[in-house]
């Protein structure tokens, strides 16, 4: 097991870096020169000038880029140049947000979403599948960014139950901030969950004509410990793989949803620091985003491990 | 030394299992020769070797070890374009009659496949060829046109057999063809295999865990044990009298179906587990299941040599000159 | 003056110098703004959003009041210019002290000028150009030496060039000043989170404590038009600035809202590169599009588009056409002046004319954002019927400036915020080598009474003289100006005391909630 | 009264293609102590006969109708309540993959308690302790250790003995083995054939066999049930069935054996083959199922199905020309 | 079947839905917002075009992008998957990890990234989208490929002397076809959403061309005044989307008897 974690972490380094530096080069392949942008349209060349020397933009790229890595190794991403806010502490600020939205749309999702799977699998063929299904490909076919405007047009347009907008920290006001991120989480967790919904039949079906699950019937179990037991057992696996797969497209989806809901969050940031050629946070959200990614995934082959006995003990996942 | 159309010397198979960093030890020292015309039936249990063996005949893995000499040519090391012409003389029957067909061409083209890689025939000829072996194979011209998923699995192995022969290859190695049918199409198709040998006379290296298939089809008969050849011989004669504990073990075990002479058989039922080829024992691989094991056996290596008859050699300590282990005596 | 200035429906906005009502003590005011200030640096900061905050921050030597006239704000009064106009002197306000506590004298002042004519990142460079020399005279005078007479320099130190910093700020912070800017204010800046929010304090050292009645200010960035209005209305903040011309409406018919309206200074329209070749500093030369070779083409173009109907349709009819960059109430506006109307059959004659092959193509770049976006596709159906084909080409702020400064460009959607002074709306933009000149428009009947106009106090005379180069511009017709914008700040009823004028910045410092 | 009395038994299922008629009418009796071969060719019914008893076959698209009496209950009525109680106590199952059919998640040994824990009301750790002595009892070695394994650790032959020991933990009075040693080894199947005996000797289990392995009925049955396409075509004492086979279908299979090879005129050794395949399953032929193939079939074999006759103590066939009383093709079996 | 119906609906109006309606970029200034009737059967949008045209158009485009984009992504990701799966031992784990660092990247933020670096057009959406989708193609191709390659009908080939071009291409990858319409359909709707999410980022195709994500975000503005505008363009979206779905499902289900359900 032990080896299973080191190797995986080694891959996970080996795609790290060379994910920098196409966060790198990406950054700087943007059209538009930040130092402008930060000059304004009432700049003078001198001021363009010292600006880029003092953002190191003057240096060559592997230069620009050793500086960089080897200050963000020791979590020094530099300044916003938007601001001048450390970006390391822009990222303590927004990264709860998104992980605040990203945990309640999962639990939205996993809630929602594999009891629906479950039932659909049990129900095969009957109503309670049938309207499962038919909610798993409309919630996958639904543009997120539509289904937030359709929420806020009649949640908050129409109907004004919910602020339509705006985000107030959870310590500040847990009841404040729930009401405001109900509608983003719902929003984001209703594709999500159709996603985790469809793998979960998938795999419930699966298991549940699976010869083990013929074996646990003959022994006379009831149907509850028959499916909640041993074929939801085995289904979760793809269930966990699946959030590890997903977890992209939440954060893609955190993305456009934060842009509706103006939540001040990570996907928020990227988009405008992209726009404002805030190079420094740029890099560090996206690279942030690409750790945390990885990150998951690992935890995800873990847990797959962890439930899994076969890959327990040789430390090889086979799926 | 007679002529022979194969000849495998001190072939060696290991597998680097990926990421785990074990060596399957799947084929580890096997020798064995096949002269014209001649069948040799491979037995052995489950995962003993067999198909990798039939594999690197063919080169379609890569033998770690040792040669393969087909005829006079010693292929181990040829490349893959100077293989190709050899490729005429060998052929290979699978056992899943699903999976060895390829689902997108139609049997016509499936059979006349070899012949055009080989540029052996053109338009017309080809057609006719493989109506003719077709109908060899006792499958109709009208099949022609069909695809494997419309065929039974008897009609598919026929089809795989058509495949295989059309060439008159040489050497045709089977990979347990019959292992997957029905009794009643089994028969069929082994007495079709048996008819095609003996008018066609290729040699055939045959794949079995099926003890009465071999006693059927096959001249000399070579048995597997965890990757290597335990004991060999004419059919006739280790059916009579198996020497090895391992040989006599199989038969042993395998029942015949007669309940009157099978309830009056001495049996012997193995213990212990099949070792695993990562992490072959020491010694006598048989050892850890062998009923009359000594000390020896644990320790030291058997070779195969005919201790006793000179065309069938066995590898096993206790069989000498004047005594041969009996594992039934021990119940 | 312009055809049709008013003549479109406004609502009915009330002025904040309207507003008398008594303001109690304290509350915290939180207000949308409509973008992310940059760094909050008065030397280095370029964005309008950095000036609104700065209102309650920091104070200038200057302000303008609701008339647009300059007034002294740590100043005591308007400055002494020598007769030869190099000498300004400026007596200082006493007993002011800086929101970290520290004394406000006439070094501090210096310092803090020195700091924007010379700092390597500043924006105040081209402001404050013609001071040579900044001296202390004593604690509470300071004596400017200009190397030229240049009259807009008051109106420059009505602005972000006029605002003193904390010496000592300066010293901690250095070049992260605008991480936490220390200045004179009614507010001290407490705390700000990136892209979110800014939080300012009542300044408990500021010398006029008594007028400010608010604890804190929150402002808080909300960039969605939308959003602002829908917050607005739900009462998330208590006023929203920069309201979309499309959600005025919206925010006036809440029963619990109000709109006041400010601005006019600013002028937007397109620029024709008819001379950047090589960036807009560098020498002109000769463009090689229709428009750009072609000024009768310039003149079928703007011939074609009907400024009122893009207001309407555009704008909801909320801007102010104009074909002048001077605003509308300027003094210096040349009052014979008219706009041209649209008129299809003289433009289409034009063209004819020019013997150029129509459809005639022209690239137009537009910032990409909805309202812009819209703009750039009404006036591609407004061209197409004179021969035009247009093809609209949006393109984000950051390549924008870029490309537009480079010259990589046909044409190009392009405003300027506005400044109160003449020369701030025309140095810099339509004279020859100035950074902002995307047109490339060099042309000696411009440049020459520009700069005498600077140099001279008198105002008639200044009148005539900017009245010439406007006239030779709207010849020249590198730039086709289209209209002011006017800023709407929405804002709840019971907020009194926003003090909102012609540069759109909501001055903040006295404002509150209504006592009744 | 038999032990398990099953008459008239048919089952069907819907499928996309039309009805399947797996079984056609069968009727068997499994007496005390018995072991009960079932045999044929692939698809002639035998799993479905054998599933229909403890109703394991798919709810929704299963149609069975006939009566299965289980110690003179009837099973075909109960609710799926009660005949929850059934499964894995009176009646158990074991099934032909060894390698799929334990649950891969969860160890060998709560698997087998966990059946204990449902029907004999066991604490966990006493649970445990029972599946300990019912891994012994199978003739695994080390059983204290092996109930923490998982079964990807233990080898097929292992893995099908937890599947033994799971069915025979609450002493079943009838154990369904289906294809139990078709995935294994000659020399593990002769062990775990053992296992089957001596639980029939020890517990008095009846089991019913599904092979298709002639081999292992003259091995291990007491008596078979020859099965083609849904229906049984003959019935008898093992020994008596392999000694005079009526039916021409299980003459076929009997000489079709490798090991029944005949040496021709020509000096060739052939095997005897039954021409033809298996009928598909979609229709129910009103003649004898079997006449296309049939080497002895004539005209009324083509028009009218024949019915089981008695042949003796026990010994039915179902066969308008049954073959004669004289020891079939004897001479080298 | 209702998939392959709406799939056909769409393209059918993509081909021939601008023909029968108003022209999408017509501007009536009189009548801007206006709610649906007679004359605009969708009422007009913030320039008083015809909402109806401009979805219809926009149909053309968005199609366009969603069906572009994953066959270029089809035509560069296969043959690399192919090659990679079948050179198992020296191209695969280059290929693999390169994969794995687009992989590692969130498919929005790897597209907003591509989109920002290319500039806004129709074209570079394509690019962007095609980009970010084949790392996903490549895996599933080689996937494929490992499985075909041990299937004994491929052994037979090596056997019969078979190059290995011949191999790829007349044994492993007509094997692989089935699974690779099946993704190619499922990649469609992703990529049809990817566009209209990259433009309503302003990041996307640019307006006035009218695909349904800008349709979408310029209709987002005068929700309070012209819900109807925001309607329209997002029920095309998830209908078409939902319809490729359908088809995958569809598919899968005939082409792919592994997971027929
Ligand atoms: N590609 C491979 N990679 C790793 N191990 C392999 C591979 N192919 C075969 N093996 C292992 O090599 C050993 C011998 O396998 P082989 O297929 O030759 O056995 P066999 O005798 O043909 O068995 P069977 O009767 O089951 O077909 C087995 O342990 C098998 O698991
Ligand atoms: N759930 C099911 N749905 C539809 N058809 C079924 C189902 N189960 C079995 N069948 C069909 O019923 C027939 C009999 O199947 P059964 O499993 O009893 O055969 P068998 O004799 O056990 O064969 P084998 O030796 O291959 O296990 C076959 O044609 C099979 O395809
Ligand atoms: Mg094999
Ligand atoms: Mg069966
Ligand atoms: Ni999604």
């Amino acid at each position: 097991m032990a080896l299973f974690i080191l190797r995986r972490l080694g891959a996970a380094a080996i795609v790290l870096f060379l994910g920098s530096v196409l966060v790198f080069l990406g950054v700087r392949a943007l059209p538009g020169d930040p130092a402008v942008v930060l000059a304004g349209n009432e700049a003078s060349p001198s001021a363009i000038a010292a600006i880029r020397h003092d953002y190191g933009l003057d240096q060559p790229l592997p230069v620009q880029y050793g500086r960089w890595a080897g200050k963000a190794l020791q979590g020094d991403f530099g300044k916003s140049t938007q601001d001048l806010i450390p970006v390391g502490h822009i990222l303590g600020e927004r990264l709860p947000v998104t992980i605040e939205l990203s945990l309640l749309a999962m639990i939205v999702a996993v809630g929602v979403g594999v009891t629906a799977g479950v039932i659909a699998a049990t129900r095969r063929g009957k109503l309670a599948d049938y309207v499962a299904t038919g909610f798993g490909l409309v919630g996958l076919s639904v543009p997120h960014f539509w289904l937030g405007i359709l929420g806020i047009l009649l949640f908050s347009v129409k109907l004004h139950w919910l602020p339509a907008s705006g985000y107030v920290p959870f310590t500040g006001d847990p009841g404040g901030n729930l009401e405001r991120m109900l509608l983003p989480a719902l929003v984001l967790g209703t594709g999500f969950a159709a996603v985790l919904m469809r793998q979960t039949r998938s795999a419930m079906l699966d298991s549940l004509s699976a010869d083990y699950v013929r074996t646990a019937r003959s022994k006379g179990l009831a149907e509850r410990s028959v499916v909640g037991v041993h074929a939801l057992r085995n289904s979760l696996t793809t269930v966990v793989t699946v959030l590890g797969l997903q977890l992209g497209a939440l954060i893609s989806g955190a993305v456009v949803t934060e842009q509706i809901f103006v939540i001040p969050g990570f996907g928020k940031l990227t988009v405008d620091a992209v726009a404002t050629r805030n190079y420094p946070v740029i890099q560090a959200v996206v690279l942030v985003t690409v750790v945390g990614y990885i990150a998951v995934n690992l935890l995800v082959d873990i847990a797959y491990a962890l439930l899994n006995p076969r890959v327990r003990l040789t430390g090889v996942a086979n799926g | 030394m007679t002529e022979t159309v194969l000849e495998v010397d001190g072939l060696v198979k290991h597998y680097h299992v990926r990421g785990r960093g074990q060596v399957v030890r799947a084929v580890d020292g096997v020798s064995l020769s096949i002269g014209p015309g001649e069948v040799l039936g491979l037995v052995g249990e489950s995962g003993s070797g067999k198909s990798t063996i039939g594999k690197c005949v063919l080169r379609l893995t890569e033998p770690t070890a040792g040669s393969v000499r087909l005829g006079d040519r010693d292929i181990t090391h040829l490349s893959r374009r100077e293989l190709r012409p050899l490729r005429r003389d060998v052929h290979m029957v699978f056992q899943d009659p699903y999976s060895s067909l390829n689902p997108r061409f139609t049997v016509g083209q499936i059979v006349a496949e070899p012949l055009r890689r080989h540029g052996v025939a053109r338009g017309a000829q080809v057609t006719e060829r493989v109506r003719e072996m077709l109908e060899r194979v006792g499958l109709g011209a009208e099949m022609r046109t069909r695809r494997p998923h419309e065929l039974s699995g008897g009609q598919r192995q026929r089809v795989g057999l058509a495949r295989a022969l059309i060439l008159e290859p040489k050497l045709v190695v089977a990979d347990e063809p019959v292992s997957a049918l029905d009794v009643s199409v089994q028969a069929s198709v082994l007495n079709l295999v048996a008819d095609l040998q003996r008018d066609m006379g290729f040699s055939c290296l045959f794949i079995t865990h099926d003890l009465s298939v071999v006693e059927f089809l096959a001249d000399r008969i070579a048995v597997m044990y965890l990757g290597q050849i335990v004991e060999t011989g004419p059919t006739k004669k280790i059916f009579a009298e198996p020497q090895h504990p391992y040989t006599q073990a199989l038969l042993s075990a395998a029942p015949e179906p007669d309940p009157v002479r099978q309830r009056a058989r001495k049996r012997v039922v193995l213990t212990g587990e099949v070792p695993s080829p990562v992490d072959p024992p020491a010694g006598c691989r048989f050892h850890t299941r062998c009923p009359v094991a000594v000390d020896t056996c644990r320790t030291v290596e058997p070779a195969l040599t005919g201790v006793r008859e000179a065309d069938r050699p066995v590898a096993c300590h206790l069989v000498t000159s004047s005594e041969i282990p009996d594992i039934t005596e021990r119940d | 003056a312009c055809s049709g200035g008013g003549a479109t429906a406004k609502p009915s906005v009330s002025g904040a110098a309207a507003d008398n009502r008594a303001v109690k003590n304290g509350g915290t005011l939180t207000m949308a703004l409509s973008a992310d200030p940059d760094a909050l640096d008065p030397s280095t900061s370029v964005t309008l959003l950095g000036r609104e905050v700065f209102t309650s921050i920091c104070e200038k030597l200057y302000d303008i009041d609701a008339n647009s006239k300059l007034v002294p704000q740590l100043a005591t009064a308007l400055p002494d210019v020598s007769k030869d106009g190099k000498t300004v002197t400026i007596k200082l306000r006493s007993g002011v002290k800086f929101n970290d506590g520290t004394a406000f004298d006439a070094a501090a002042v210096k310092k803090s000028l020195d700091r924007h004519r010379t700092y390597k990142k500043s924006a105040r460079i081209s402001d404050l150009a013609a001071v040579q020399k900044v001296d202390v005279v004593d604690p509470s005078t300071v004596k400017l030496t200009l190397s030229r007479p240049f009259t807009p320099l008051i109106a420059q130190l009505a602005d972000r060039a006029g605002m003193i910093m904390s010496p000592k700020a300066l010293d901690a912070e250095g070049d992260d000043f605008g991480a936490n800017p220390v200045c004179v204010g009614p507010f001290k800046f407490s705390s700000r989170t990136s892209g979110n929010q800014i939080v300012v304090d009542r300044a408990p050292d500021y010398y006029d404590a008594s007028k400010v009645k608010l604890d804190r200010i929150v402002y808080k960035i909300i960039v969605d038009p939308n959003v602002r209005a829908a917050n607005l209305k739900s009462g998330d903040v208590q006023a929203a600035e920069e309201l979309a011309t499309t959600t005025v409406a919206g925010v006036q018919a809440d029963p619990n809202l109000r709109v006041i309206s400010g601005g006019g200074l600013g002028n937007y329209g397109i620029d024709i590169n008819i001379g950047n070749v090589k960036g807009s500093t560098e020498k002109t030369g000769p463009v090689n599009t229709p428009l750009g070779k072609s000024p009768e083409l310039r003149q079928a173009f703007e011939l074609s588009l009907d400024r009122n109907a893009i207001n309407k349709t555009v704008y909801n009819g909320l801007y102010q056409p104009d074909c002048s960059p001077l605003p509308l109430d300027s003094p210096f506006r040349d009052k014979s002046r008219t706009c041209s109307t649209r008129d299809v059959a003289q433009a289409k004659q034009l063209v004819a004319k020019s013997g150029v092959k129509t459809p005639i193509p022209v690239k137009l770049q537009v910032p990409n954002d909805a309202t812009n976006e819209r703009l750039g596709q009404v006036i591609q159906q407004m061209t197409k019927e004179t021969g035009f084909d247009v093809s609209v080409q949006p393109i984000d702020f950051a390549t924008g400036l870029e490309q537009g400064a480079a010259g990589k460009f046909d044409v190009m959607v392009s405003g300027w915020s506005g400044r109160v002074d003449p020369d701030g709306d025309l140095s810099g933009l339509i004279n020859t080598g100035g950074a902002n000149n995307y047109a490339g428009v060099s042309d000696p009947g411009i440049d020459d009474p520009m700069k005498q106009a600077a140099a001279t106090a008198d105002q008639a005379e200044r009148a005539t003289l900017y009245a010439k180069v406007t006239q030779r511009a709207a010849e020249v017709r590198g730039n086709i100006y289209l209209y002011h914008n006017l800023y709407y700040l929405g804002m709840a009823k019971n907020v009194a005391g926003i003090r909102y004028y012609a540069d759109g910045l909501p001055r903040l410092g006295t404002a509150g909630f209504a006592a009744k | 009264m038999s032990l398990l009395e099953i008459s008239g038994l048919r089952v069907g299922f819907d499928t996309e293609d039309g009805e399947v008629q797996a079984v056609r009418d069968i009727s068997l009796t499994l007496e005390r102590g018995e072991i009960l071969a079932l045999c044929g060719e692939s698809g002639c019914g035998k799993s479905v006969t054998a599933m229909s008893i403890p109703r394991l076959l798919p709810p929704d698209t299963t149609r069975l109708s006939g009566s299965i009496r289980l110690d003179g209950r009837e099973l075909t009525e109960l609710p799926e309540r009660e005949l929850r109680e059934i499964r894995g106590k009176d009646v158990s199952v074991v099934f032909q993959e060894p390698m799929t059919s334990l649950n891969p998640a969860f160890t060998v040994g709560f698997q087998i308690a966990e059946v204990l824990r449902r029907h004999e009301d066991l604490s966990r750790a006493a649970a445990r302790s029972r599946a300990i002595e019912l891994l012994e009892l199978v003739g695994i070695p080390a059983p204290a250790r092996r109930v923490k394994e998982y079964p990807h650790q233990l080898s097929g032959g292992m893995r099908q003995r937890v599947m033994i020991a799971i069915a025979v933990a609450c002493s079943p009075r009838v154990l369904i083995a289906d294809e139990p040693t078709t995935a294994l080894d000659v020399t593990i199947q002769a062990g775990v054939l053992d296992v089957f005996r001596d639980l029939r000797d020890r517990l008095g289990t009846a089991i019913i066999l599904i092979t298709h392995d002639l081999g292992v009925v003259a091995d291990i049955a007491d008596r078979a049930v020859v099965m083609y396409a849904g229906r049984a075509v003959e019935e008898a004492p093992v020994t008596e069935l392999f000694a005079r086979p009526r039916h021409p279908y299980t003459a076929g299979l009997m000489r079709a054996l490798p090991s029944a090879a005949v040496t021709g005129e020509d000096g060739r050794r052939r095997l005897s083959e039954i021409p033809g395949l298996v009928p598909p399953p979609y229709d129910d032929p009103r003649e004898c199922a079997f006449h296309p193939r049939c080497p002895r079939a004539e005209a009324d074999c083509t028009t009218e199905r024949p019915a089981l006759d008695t042949y003796g103590t026990g010994h039915l066939a179902a066969c308008f020309h049954p073959l004669s009383l004289t020891p079939a093709s004897g001479e080298d079996s | 079947m209702v998939g392959l119906v709406l799939v056909a609906g769409f393209l059918l109006l993509a081909i021939v839905g601008p023909f029968l309606t108003a022209d999408p970029a017509a501007q009536d200034y009189t009548a801007p917002l206006a709610p649906p009737s007679g004359a605009h059967l969708l009422g007009t949008d913030d320039l008083g075009r015809d909402a109806l045209a401009r979805i219809a158009y926009g149909a053309r485009v968005s199609l366009e992008a969603g069906v572009l984009s994953v066959l270029l992504a089809m035509v560069v990701g296969v043959p690399i998957g192919l090659v990679a799966g079948y050179y198992r031992r020296f191209l695969d784990p280059i290929v693999m990890r390169l994969v794995d660092v687009v992989l590692a990247f969130p498919f929005l933020i790897f597209a907003v990234g591509m989109a920002a670096i290319l500039g806004p057009s129709l074209r570079n959406v394509i690019i962007a989208l095609s980009v970010s989708l084949f790392p996903g193609i490549i895996r599933v191709t080689r996937g494929e490929v490992l499985a075909l390659r041990e299937m004994d009908y491929v052994s037979a080939a090596v056997a019969d002397g078979a190059g290995d071009g011949r191999i790829m291409f007349r044994y492993i990858l007509p094997g692989a076809t089935s699974t690779l319409i099946v993704q190619a359909t499922v990649g469609i709707p992703t990529a049809i959403i990817g566009e209209a999410t990259l433009s309503f980022l302003g990041l996307g195709v640019q307006p006035p061309t009218p695909s349904w994500g800008v349709v979408l975000t310029a209709a987002q503005q005068f929700l309070d005044q012209a819900p109807w505008l925001a309607i329209w363009p997002g029920v095309m979206i998830a209908l078409s989307t939902l319809g490729f779905n359908l088809l995958g499902d569809g598919l899968r289900d005939v082409l792919d008897p592994r997971s027929s359900r």
